[in-house]
């Protein structure tokens, strides 16, 4: 319910917001016009966003599984940490208009290289929050296990990394949220589909209200995409979390 | 069995790409024994690349593009020719202060990010006795027609007459409208078609050639159902903007994709060097490659 | 142990220390809150820089340190968790569950930790170190959190279950030191030295009531106020 | 030291890579060709690198007074956590990308559109991980702060929030690191000056070494805001964080 | 306090009790691990469901809840940093200092707490605990990590400072609810019945070795064997 009225109550805003400063509708169209769109274009911008929701959720499942696989590498190996970590970090820099063709030239023009930018995007949250929560274990908690000749692998599975998923349930909620930012910018990368493909390109032709319809649609698979995200996050953290010890 | 061939448009598919859209349509490609598939970029800039890489067969660009990356190294031929002209164009909103080019003194402008806008901008503006120092540019990216309408800019280059125009026009705007060609800037091909020079495959170059001339032919002389057929080629084809760029294209478009006039190059090599964008021009037969 | 050194953030807490434990027996603790009970513990369970225990220990901390995402059976078979030997893990579980049922917890297996009372958490980290089946157990106040009949009880179970093991256990109790420890020592001082050994006679667990026992509670508290 | 021969190590293999591979410079630059230019066009580098290490700087000190702020607004109160919960988690939906082009209608072309896009970037994961951090107060210290007959507020500043720390230095590196990419859109979008702006204009030119060599610089750029944040980050968090209780 | 009803998760820990706690004098419970004295404890205090407390209380848990990044003195203080009063905050100052003086931790007024030992986070708890000058006052086994010489001597400190006010102490040691209890109560049964008040004769603190009280604590001990 709530929801429902905080959405139409922002729908009201907007529109009057266009009303009231006399916006142009290549600045802001009014949602009454970006509804007109959505109807009318609604094959359009379904088919779109099949591909965008497509390249979200296998960026969002490969960041997850990667950026984990990563933190828990990294919490295990002082190794990797010394000489992997500087370089997840420069990846963040990196920007994706100067890896487009080496991403195109090694993964081909269809969805693998938009996945893979997006994927690159999410991961960094993933990896961080994870790796945080795995170096903050109670210590108390690591010294009985190494009374209890627990190898480290095993220390790892069975206390550091459930200790550290309050802390990667904080991840996974942003990664969720950074996961259209994502899949948009993977869309520049590669052949010519999608949500933010569309809209790039109907914000070229001045064709504002479409770009809107399918922005409207983009927020909607991305809160889709959190609400689950958000679900999986309190199922990882079915106990009390501070009566720990 | 057919030739498969990639092309990597320079752009969203639009009508400057009509005959490769109409040749596809109509088969005219079957016909020649080709496949062909058209790849819509998401940046303009990387086909060129992707095609010296290998990654396809053919790539839409700009004259200007062309000689400024052969300039740099990159192992490109052009081999054809879509549209023979600029469309590249200054504009400015028909209401504001600029009513000659001298106006844009102290002023902003727009550019999409093409690499010779300052080269194109400079002369266009000494032409009216400014530099380019008298004016600042910004990049807008894809938004000309948005910037210029919300008055961030008051003036865009790289605007294409056939498009941007038209797009004003939709948005109850009016633009003023100043060629590149009638102010300093000489005469080239506004869209080619490049292949990667160790490669080219003159045989299927010239059934390609073929086919698009056929396309051109055919359009030229039915515009209206070209129309109907093209607009339904992809779902958002079929608007305002693309109706209207549509007529203003047609007239404009390469009926020989295989002509070549050399000396526009030469010319253009010349204003590339004069303007500091290139050091040196390259070598004329080492980018322009006659299909006949 | 000899010539030990116990430094915890530049704090001196014990220097030069050597000392021995009786094989087999158990040794009880005592001394002032703060004097290095726990550092002396902590530094024979091998978990100080530089230390090495002496062989395989059950440690039983001064917090209880169930982890709140496994059920109390789960917590009190850990040992065996960590160390994936499923064959011993099966074996050891009808163990832990006698066990938990003899600590007073037999019917709250599946629970998890946040839902017990704070001495049902005790018993339940108590449970665990005796399921650990240690040559060398270590505990640190292992029954401050229950009430003095179930301490009585569980002194008892652990005695019994502890016997030919070496212990040595942290107590505030004088009378607990008293039934549990064939020997007893007394920390004091600052860095600590160990008193001598005070060795009460008859085995272990002795009786509560004991006469002697009473009057060597006397002594001993005597001795802890002087050495204060 | 370490990070020199990390990075040293990262150029050898790069170098390599476009041997093996054979890659074609304007595909890829040798890091040596890079190099070259790196030397040579120093001055027009640091110039432009000005403008991004600007935008990049204050977009984060905004996203994380904006973030902290509302993290803070929303563990305090009931109503805006009810209602404007769903708008923030609404403005990630929408990726920035996407309004990248109508920021810099609204905000013009000038720093500000980056800086708020940086910003925009950047305040959720500030938001979502201090927010998450402030609902995991240990409930021991709540109830004790209850029978002293604290205010939501003292709670809130003296408990809650020095209690969320270690959750707020895990939001500040990711925030940190993803940074650069708010900045870079930003100046892809729109833009007179700035190491994404140059990035485009090369790449548009073919001189692609000049392009990797703005994004060499941005990429230490990116490091060193992620360094100086995870500095900060450790400071915040001077006790030990488990023995708490 | 009247027909309370203590139920935590769907366990009903205690059904349609009905309790007196004399004002300004110090009751002090017992009862076997588990049985729900810290429920009891909560409900007074006000911190369970639809409880509220009769009064300003000063409540010291089981747990020490001491705050990591403030030191010593800070957390002892910690009642007036959150009421925000700066006058009280300076008044109270001096006596913080003089009760950690008295705790023992006089000179670690400025350690933070993770470097104190188990029995010195329990006394600062104490300290904090009777520096907020409450007129209710509840604690949770507040000498339970004490040897038995601090603890007496504690006892001593918080029977002389607690005087006047009305004291509920939980504790498992039946000797020092008899040395500082104005009456005794034990709990028993599931859910949990109070039995009849006990008052030992003479004012508090009593003398620790006096015959009665090891008299009336062998009779404590009895009835908590046989409650359970
Ligand atoms: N959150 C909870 N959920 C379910 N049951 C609970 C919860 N908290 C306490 N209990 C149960 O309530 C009962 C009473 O617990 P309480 O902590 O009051 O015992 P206690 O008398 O203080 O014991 P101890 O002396 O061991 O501290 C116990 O059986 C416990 O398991
Ligand atoms: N991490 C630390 N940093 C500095 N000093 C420490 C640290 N840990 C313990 N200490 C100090 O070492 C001394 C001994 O502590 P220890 O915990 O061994 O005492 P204990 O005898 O177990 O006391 P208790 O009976 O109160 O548990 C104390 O003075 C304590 O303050
Ligand atoms: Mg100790
Ligand atoms: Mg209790």
């Amino acid at each position: 319910m709530r929801p429902l009225v905080t959405a139409l109550g922002l729908i009201a805003a907007w529109e009057i917001l266009v009303w009231l400063a006399g916006l142009p509708p290549y600045i802001l169209p009014p949602p009454s016009r970006v509804g007109v769109v959505l109807v009318e274009r609604f094959d359009l911008l379904i088919e779109q966003a099949s591909w965008t929701a497509g390249e979200m959720f296998l960026g969002l499942v490969l960041g997850l599984v990667l950026g984990s696989a990563l933190a828990v590498i990294f919490a295990a190996s002082a190794a990797w940490r010394r000489w992997a970590l500087p370089l997840v970090v420069v990846s963040q820099a990196i920007p994706v208009i100067a890896i487009a063709p080496l991403l195109v030239l090694w993964l081909g023009y269809g969805m693998a290289s938009k996945v893979a930018m997006a994927a690159l995007i999410i991961f960094f949250p993933v990896v961080s929050s994870l790796y945080d929560g795995l170096r903050r274990t109670d210590p108390g908690w690591l010294e009985l296990a190494r009374t209890m000749d627990a190898s480290p692998r095993a220390v790892l599975l069975q206390i550091r990394l459930p200790a550290a998923l309050p802390a990667f349930a904080s991840g996974v909620r942003i990664a969720a949220a950074v996961a259209p930012i994502g899949a948009v910018i993977g869309e520049w990368v590669g052949a010519s589909a999608g949500l933010g493909f569309l809209m790039t390109q109907s914000l070229a032709r001045g064709q504002t209200p479409l770009a809107f319809a399918a922005l409207t649609i983009l927020c909607l698979l991305g809160l889709a995409l959190y609400a689950a995200a958000d679900r999986l996050a309190r199922r990882l953290v079915p106990w009390h979390p501070h009566q720990g010890d | 069995a057919q030739d498969k061939v990639r092309i990597l448009l320079d752009w969203f598919v639009n009508p400057d790409h009509a005959a490769l859209v109409i040749a596809k349509q109509r088969g005219l490609f079957e016909k020649q024994g080709l496949d062909v598939e058209l790849i819509a970029p998401a940046d303009p800039n990387a086909p060129p690349k992707l095609v010296a890489a290998g990654q396809a067969d053919y790539a839409l660009s700009y004259q200007p593009t062309l000689q400024m990356l052969v300039a740099e190294g990159l192992p490109l031929v052009r081999v054809g020719v879509l549209v023979a002209q600029p469309l590249n164009s200054l504009v400015a909103l028909e209401d504001s202060p600029v009513k000659t080019i001298a106006d844009f003194k102290g002023r902003k402008i727009g550019f999409s990010v093409s690499g010779f806008e300052e080269a194109v901008l400079g002369a266009m503006l000494e032409s009216a006795g400014l530099t380019l120092k008298d004016v600042t540019l910004v990049n807008v990216n894809f938004a000309l027609t948005t910037a210029l309408m919300s008055k961030q800019v008051d003036g865009v280059i790289g605007a294409f007459r056939n498009f941007e125009l038209n797009d004003l026009e939709l948005n109850k705007a009016n633009g003023r409208i100043w060629l590149v060609e009638k102010h300093g800037v000489p005469t080239y091909d506004e869209l080619v078609i490049l292949a990667k020079r160790e490669t080219v495959d003159v045989a299927r170059t010239k059934k390609l050639l073929a086919a698009l001339a056929e396309a051109t032919a055919w359009l030229t002389a039915n515009p209206a159902e070209a129309w109907t057929s093209f607009s339904r080629y992809g779902k958002d084809l079929d608007n305002d903007l693309n109706r209207l760029a549509w007529k203003d294209t047609v007239p404009l478009l390469a009926a020989d994709p295989s002509a070549l006039d050399r000396a526009r190059y030469t010319t253009f090599a010349d204003f590339l060097v004069k303007r500091g964008l290139i050091k040196q021009a390259p070598p004329l037969d080492s980018y322009v490659r006659e299909i006949k | 142990m000899r010539s030990a050194h116990i430094v915890l953030d530049g704090h001196v807490v014990a220097e030069n220390l050597s000392l021995d434990f009786a094989g087999g027996r158990t040794t009880c603790l005592l001394g002032r809150s703060g004097v290095g009970k726990t550092s002396l513990l902590r530094h024979l369970a091998g978990l100080l820089p530089c230390t090495e225990a002496a062989g395989p220990v059950a440690y039983m901390a001064q917090r209880d340190l169930l982890l709140p995402w496994l059920s109390v059976l789960d917590n009190v078979l850990l040992g065996y968790r960590l160390r994936r030997d499923g064959a011993q893990h099966r074996a050891a579980e009808p163990r832990a569950r006698a066990l938990l049922a003899e600590v007073g917890l037999g019917d709250r297996l599946h629970d998890l930790p946040h839902t017990l009372s704070g001495g049902m958490r005790q018993r339940a980290a108590l449970a665990r170190t005796l399921c650990e089946d240690r040559g060398i157990v270590l505990m640190d106040e292992p029954f401050g959190h229950l009430d003095a009949v179930t301490r009585l009880d569980l002194q008892d179970l652990a005695a019994h279950l502890l016997q030919g093991r070496t212990v040595v256990m942290v107590t505030h109790d004088p009378l607990e030191a008293l039934r549990l420890g064939h020997e007893i020592r007394v920390l004091s001082g600052m860095p600590f030295s160990v008193g001598p050994v005070i060795a009460p006679p008859g085995a272990v667990p002795r009786e509560p009531g004991d006469p002697a026992l009473l009057a060597l509670q006397a002594r001993l508290i005597g001795e802890l106020r002087r050495l204060s």
